[in-house]
């Protein structure tokens, strides 16, 4: 086991970019995730390998994908208004089906905004803000020791898929600094890039391309996709639970606001309220089944906590479906839940059990 | 050092330019060192240069759930404005350590203890201008006493930037000061 | 029997979809054919533009690849930064480079970066059916200048070559024509010391305009166009060699 | 139709042919025409009955749809035709 | 009453506009919209109104952002990756809360996709592409009629609640034609626009701004945003419901998929299933009430239809809330489901009554 | 005792929340004076860039909008079309405009919108930490280039006065200096001249690019920073005046 | 006229520049000014020029809901790639239109109605080269009996552009002729 | 402090000052100097004696916070200053 260092979260993903083998990185800079693209900057020189400041998130994620149409490793880093630049970007590499990782540092919106920290692009993550029907892998870890980890595992679901994966956190996890142990973690056994244009040595030509006008191609792509996502849904949906087994009333909450959240249940289980937590890590696929089975439990009551409007909420709703209530409680625009506050929820939902 | 279940809050607030940012993260190197659950989190303003800044240090040695920091245990304010923006938020029983060079009023709170350093003018004798946040430092590790300035001293060099490693004599002694001053000063609270 | 010409393996053996005269066709068979030249096929990696080109890899035997429309410099960043011994070329229309890529062929030159741009000028969105395009002619008629492209309302046709020539970036800048054989073996000649300079690893972006025939938009034979470029297009486009490439 | 010594000739592909005409334009030997019957596709194509063709490849060089090739003796060497291209030796 | 015209909706929408009284018209080409651009190109110089061709989408939405802040009635049209790069501007225009039109031709997605018709941007317009919480107010003809109606409506929307209306259409309402009545809607009585920025005459400067970073400032503009989104969900939704009352199975579509399902509820009404419909107008807001209240009737099942993958299907999952089960039937990439299909899926859920 | 210098009533009597001698504030001044002097407040509207001015509208008392980063030529164009009495201009930065920003500057210049643009090079993206701008000179150490920057991998400082030149949309382009008082009031001068253009209705578009300091990341004194821009950054960008307006 | 309700479902398909696109909105206006409720759809291919085009039109005397055509009640085709694609989907009992000068195959279904028309030769020896979609359209109309070619050729001038006006008069003779060669060959089919 | 006619002052506003030093940097007097006292934000503002000033609005044109006023006696006509702002009469 390597020893810890301390660092912040924008760093840190840098670094475990390049554990993860990331052969380019193409970033603009935007507050909060400044240092990531600083740190790439000074980082994969030093390393050999490719770092280009893009004129634009636009040329940013296409940059992105000139690379990862070679079989590369690619990556970019952004915050809200940058990722929503790369939309149509995003849309295009879910229809070439081109492995990549893109971090998204979030910061509050709509608009401008500001640079405090919040989590208003579940949307625009999980649902596609792009057009048409596909899907981000969307991992959402809470500390920076997990970000490392998540970032490594981020490459490898992109490559066994060939997909996009989105990694979101909110300004906090960017600017934070936590002890990390910098530890790289096995790659998975991947299938060959054999669809990569490479130059066509020795082999037909290799086509990329999501055009598809003809005999309903494009149909049978977008099956072929879903089926994709379905495999992804099955294998790769990831949830962390904590004293959900008796508890009268579930928290639902991501990233930082589920640490938050997670010293709200613990003071909550002190004054005796029978309190749980429950973590999703991938946003997409989400995991409906867990919470779907939570909510199977008669008497229970979801508490949703979000640092926007109420938008993982819906997927929340989606899970329970009817089967218990599901309350929500969030700050936006930058705001952050503070434990008393969450606590105050809880409080109005549940007993104080005596024991 | 501390026994037993512990979670200890830490806000350093202050101008832009008076190093609360380095102060917090020395502390958190320190107690990562010491082999405490740590979290750091600086606060980014709006304001490109001035204003005020301040960062966020949770020391445990459980596993730190969340590491915003609303009502602190400790507070560290080298200014009056941050004075007056964190006073209310501490809690009782609280430890504040108050740059007493740059504030002239009083912290209005009886419910904590209350350290009144004069930062500035400790440091400026020592003749290390920017090393008021170093002295306030060594007044808060010394009377938390959940690290000592030893250890904080130990880490300065993994801190500070390589640049400036020709002050790291400069800043060890000015934290040291500062410690002196909490004993010479607060004896009774120095844990 | 001397086969003088025949077809360059590296242009497959099909149809295109494009209009009967389009310039297309022969810019496609011009690429191919130097790539055949240089023997690059298998290390020549291309950039279909979104325009009527799009389908430029059913045509073109090499790897390439598809992308948003006007952001093939960008694309070719990415490639050709991942892969600097493949030679890189992108194949653009006038709406997909000069409108909505302007930034990203402005950034991709000022970068020097070693690619080769085919840049085919139409002066008019063929795929969407005839609109205006930045190099769209003042008073031409188009679907989007039913009255012909007002400079008041509409702006000024954009020269690409006189612009990109100003940035230390680019090595190489030719506009050529398509509008009879004289032209096009010049067409030829500049592609090829185009793709030569990149082949050679030499510094800087390489770019090629060709003033390229749209029958259909132009509401004009095949003849007609061919007449209308030499005519009115290379008055306002003139066919002039903007940057010597260095000598290696 | 007239026999006479060829000493170049074109092979047209017809159904590659799209009738653009430009072919038809460019022949210095006014060689080329336009067919009267359409091909699959609906177009009508260039035909040739090769009296007079030089090989200057001329309309090969203008043809947008490679649909031409041209042939010549080999005791003949005029300097019209620099555009004969090579197969790539790396077409593995 | 005026006399009907056969018109494609890509020009009708265009002539909508100009009888709202649109000022300024921004757009860049793209397949399946682009005869509103020609039409607009043709019709607003006539109308000595303000036609710009844009160098981009981008630059589109940036223009209409522009005309919009001057107290103009602005507005574009595209289609989905035009679409796509609108979203940081439709962020911008949600946080200054400037009024506009913005009409998205739908196209067969991801990617470049195809040119067919389709529903793949659900998602996109109903949950915000863009960054933070914000919505857009979403209306669905699904007639070239009431294209005509509804964008004279989006004016009037956007103007009274400083909002972006987006009319959502696939590409064969922009392509159909049909006969429509050019009838000039009443205009809504309208607050005054006294944030416009006209110049700073006679009254202190009026600032434009979605920058809000000081004192919980964007929080409240949030907060603001989220009641002013509640107004309209309570005023504005709007709902058409056919053969509802009695049914076993309910069909849920909009737009033209919407019309390929109501004659095959016909069809199975006259097989004898008792079959009903109920097509969403607004998409945002959604009519929840109503799909809520008809999954009330027990042993009721409800079958959306889509031509995506399902989207749409999340909001009546939302609305039925578990009270029913909600199947769904999708064709994706630019296919149409067609009455027969549909019929299928009817005939699968519902018995035969034999009355 | 007579005037001789107050502050004009157009720059509103506030604290900036610049840094010690940075360029920004001094060019909102002058850019007051001349909406005073011209007596066009009433009818002049701003636009604000995505950058270190962001809040120019806290400053200069007139009506402003915020607009995405990069966007304001498209902006500009919007508001003009609307209301062609008005006198419209934007505020950007070289990060603004000059990279994320490069096809509306391109375009609104190339259709001739009739607006001014004040384009503030501080070689430098001062908002966001000091990174790398396209006007960064070659070597010089940001954020982003902690080596410098190298022309391979970073490409050349972009000239943006010499590429809209080139354009014949564009009326007035001038490179002035913020260096000392002597340029600062030629400065004015040009920022006069562009604004005074718009008000007579003449066509194309103004811009007048300021070198100005950026001490914080420059990571040099006020007066360095100065000095800075006498003996470096005239080197690569000469002050001159690249167009002339037509006389009225 | 028909009488009662009906819901016919057209479809004319044939090469880019046989005018099916021309036919089919001057069917539909023709419909439209009849009081009948219609839509129309152009296909839009992803050719740019050639390929096949083709249309969609819904006639009804009650509003449509489905503006889409499927299976067809009646098509009219002008080539034999459409031939090809479309006789399978017409309704069993439907009408078809075929272009005999250019279609060298039969329609292979005997469920329905044939009518087979030299659509081009008529065109070309009215020296109306571009008609053979007239001629089409005349043959339909006669036939299937909802609208009369009268109709149609009142409606010609809104549909054609003012710039081909002057080819109005040789249309209408053409749609005639169409009409003509239906009550000539098929007198039992007309309704 | 050294009694002197005064033809020409500046008025520094303190507060507005940052203390950036420029003014200090470009008075052809050495008339202004940085101040030992900060101000309420921190910086150390510059202060004058107005010694020497001749009214030539070096300070005042090149200050970023346009923190400095110059004023000259009416008699006295140099050249330096051209850069009076006029308020606009167009304020309403
Ligand atoms: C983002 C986006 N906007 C618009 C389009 C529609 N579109 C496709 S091709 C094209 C322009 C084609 O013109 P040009 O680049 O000149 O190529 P040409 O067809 O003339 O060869 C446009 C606007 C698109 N596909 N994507
Ligand atoms: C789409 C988007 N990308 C990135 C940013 C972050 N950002 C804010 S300002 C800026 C650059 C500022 O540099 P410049 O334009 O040179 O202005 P300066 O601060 O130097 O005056 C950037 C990249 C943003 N706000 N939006
Ligand atoms: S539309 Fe123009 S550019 Fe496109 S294929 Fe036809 S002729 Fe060529
Ligand atoms: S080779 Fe020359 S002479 Fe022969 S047909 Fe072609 S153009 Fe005519
Ligand atoms: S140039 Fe080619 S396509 Fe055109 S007519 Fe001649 S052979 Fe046919
Ligand atoms: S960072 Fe630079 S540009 Fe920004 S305010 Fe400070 S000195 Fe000015
Ligand atoms: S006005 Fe001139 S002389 Fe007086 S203080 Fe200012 S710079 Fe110095
Ligand atoms: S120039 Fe202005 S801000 Fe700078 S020191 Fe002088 S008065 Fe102060
Ligand atoms: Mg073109
Ligand atoms: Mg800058």
């Amino acid at each position: 086991m390597s020893e810890k260092v301390l660092m912040c979260g924008n760093e840190a993903l840098g670094e475990a970019a390049i554990l993860a083998g990331v052969d380019g990185y193409f970033g603009y800079p935007i507050t909060p995730q400044n240092e990531a693209t600083a740190y790439m900057a000074r980082r994969m020189p030093e390393e050999g390998r490719v770092f280009v400041q893009s004129e634009s998130e636009l040329a940013a994620i296409n940059m992105v994908m000139g690379a990862a149409a070679t079989g590369a490793r690619a990556m970019t880093s952004s915050s809200s208004p940058g990722i929503s630049l790369m939309q149509e970007g995003i849309s295009y590499l879910a229809g070439l089906e081109l492995p990549c990782v893109i971090v998204n540092i979030m910061r509050g919106g709509p608009g401008l905004g500001s640079i405090a920290p919040a989590q208003g692009d579940y949307f625009q993550a999980t649902r596609g803000g792009g057009h048409g029907d596909y899907r981000c892998i969307v991992l959402a870890p809470a500390s920076v020791q997990e970000l490392v980890d998540l970032m490594q595992l981020a490459f490898d679901l992109a490559d066994q898929y060939r997909i996009t994966v989105m990694v979101l956190g909110d300004g906090i996890l960017g600017q934070m600094m936590e002890p990390v142990e910098l530890r790289k973690l096995p790659r998975r056994d991947l299938p060959e890039k054999t669809w990569a244009i490479t130059g066509a040595r020795g082999r037909p030509q290799n086509i990329l391309r999501s055009l598809l006008m003809t005999d309903n191609q494009l149909e049978l792509h977008n099956k072929h996709l879903q089926e994709k996502y379905a495999g992804i849904c099955k294998s790769e949906t990831r949830v962390e639970q904590f004293d959900v087994d008796d508890a009268d009333v579930i928290c639902v909450a991501y990233g930082i606001a589920a640490r938050v959240v997670k010293s709200a249940v613990i003071v909550a289980r002190d004054e005796g309220i029978r309190a749980g937590w429950i973590r999703p890590i991938t946003l997409w696929p989400f995991p409906t089944d867990a919470i779907g089975m939570a909510a199977e439990h008669k008497g229970r009551e979801f508490l949703v906590v979000e640092m926007s409007c109420g938008q993982m909420l819906e997927d929340v709703r989606l899970a329970v479906n009817g089967k218990a209530p599901v309350r929500f409680y969030g700050r936006a625009g930058g705001a952050v839940p503070t434990v008393e506050e969450v606590l105050e929820q809880i409080r109005k939902i549940a007993p104080v059990i005596v024991d | 050092m501390m026994a037993g279940n512990f979670l200890e809050e830490v806000i350093i607030a202050g101008f832009g330019g008076q190093g609360v940012i380095l102060a917090g993260k020395l502390l958190t190197q320190t107690a990562m060192k010491k082999d405490l659950k740590v979290s750091y989190i600086p606060a980014y303003g709006p304001e490109v240069r001035g204003g005020t800044a301040n960062c966020m240090v949770v020391i445990s040695d459980e596993s730190v759930a969340c590491p915003l920091v609303v009502s602190p245990t400790s507070l560290i304010v080298m200014n009056k404005a941050s004075l007056l923006k964190f006073t209310p938020a501490l809690k009782s029983g609280g430890l504040m350590v108050m740059n007493r060079t740059l504030i002239d009023v009083a912290a209005g709170r009886d419910d904590i203890t209350l350290l009144e350093v004069p930062a500035d003018d400790i440091a400026l004798k020592l003749d290390n201008p920017r090393g008021a946040n170093m002295v306030a430092l060594g007044a808060y590790v010394t009377a938390r006493g959940i690290l000592t300035v030893d250890d904080v001293a130990a880490c300065m060099p993994d801190v500070l930037a390589k640049r400036y490693h020709d002050t790291l004599e400069a800043n060890i002694k000015t934290l040291k000061a500062g410690a002196a001053y909490i004993r010479e000063h607060y004896d009774a609270v120095v844990s | 029997m001397q086969t003088v010409f025949s077809r360059t393996p590296t242009l497959k053996d099909c149809t295109t979809h494009y209009c009967p005269g389009c310039g297309h066709g022969l810019a496609h068979r011009l690429v191919a054919e130097v790539i055949d030249e240089l023997d690059i096929r298998s290390r020549t990696l291309g950039i279909a533009p979104v325009g009527c080109a799009v389908y430029a890899y059913d045509y073109i035997d090499v790897d390439m690849i598809e992308v948003p429309h006007g952001r093939a410099p960008a694309v070719a960043t990415g490639m050709k930064r991942m892969r600097p011994n493949n030679i890189i070329f992108t194949y653009q229309g006038d709406g997909d480079l000069a409108s909505i890529g302007a930034a990203e062929i402005l950034h991709a030159a000022n970068r020097g970066e070693k690619i080769t741009v085919i840049f085919v000028n139409n002066a008019v969105y063929g795929m969407t059916g005839g609109q205006m395009a930045p190099t769209t002619l003042l008073d031409q008629v188009t679907a989007t200048t039913p009255r012909g492209r007002s400079q008041q309302n509409d702006g000024f046709p954009l020269r690409i070559c006189e612009l990109l020539t100003v940035l230390p970036g680019t090595a190489y800048i030719e506009r050529c024509s398509l509008h009879d054989p004289k032209h096009i073996r010049q067409v030829k000649k500049a592609i090829r010391r185009a793709f030569e300079h990149q082949v050679e690893d030499k510094p800087g972006l390489t770019l090629v305009e060709l003033l390229s025939p749209c029958p259909t938009y132009w509401r004009k034979s095949p003849k007609e166009a061919m007449a209308w470029i030499a005519n009115e297009m290379t008055k306002v486009f003139p066919l002039q060699c903007f940057k010597e490439p260095e000598k290696s | 139709m007239v026999q006479k010594e060829l000493t170049a000739h074109i092979k047209i592909n017809s159904e590659r042919c799209k009738g653009c005409g430009l072919c038809v334009w460019v022949c210095p030997q006014k060689s080329i025409a336009i067919d009267k019957i359409s091909n699959n596709m609906g177009y009508f194509p260039a035909c040739t009955d090769d009296v007079g063709c030089t090989g200057c490849a001329m309309c090969a060089l203008i043809c947008p749809e490679a649909a031409i090739e041209v042939y010549r003796d080999n005791t003949t060497q005029t300097d019209t035709a620099s555009v004969t291209s090579t197969s790539g030796k790396d077409n593995a």
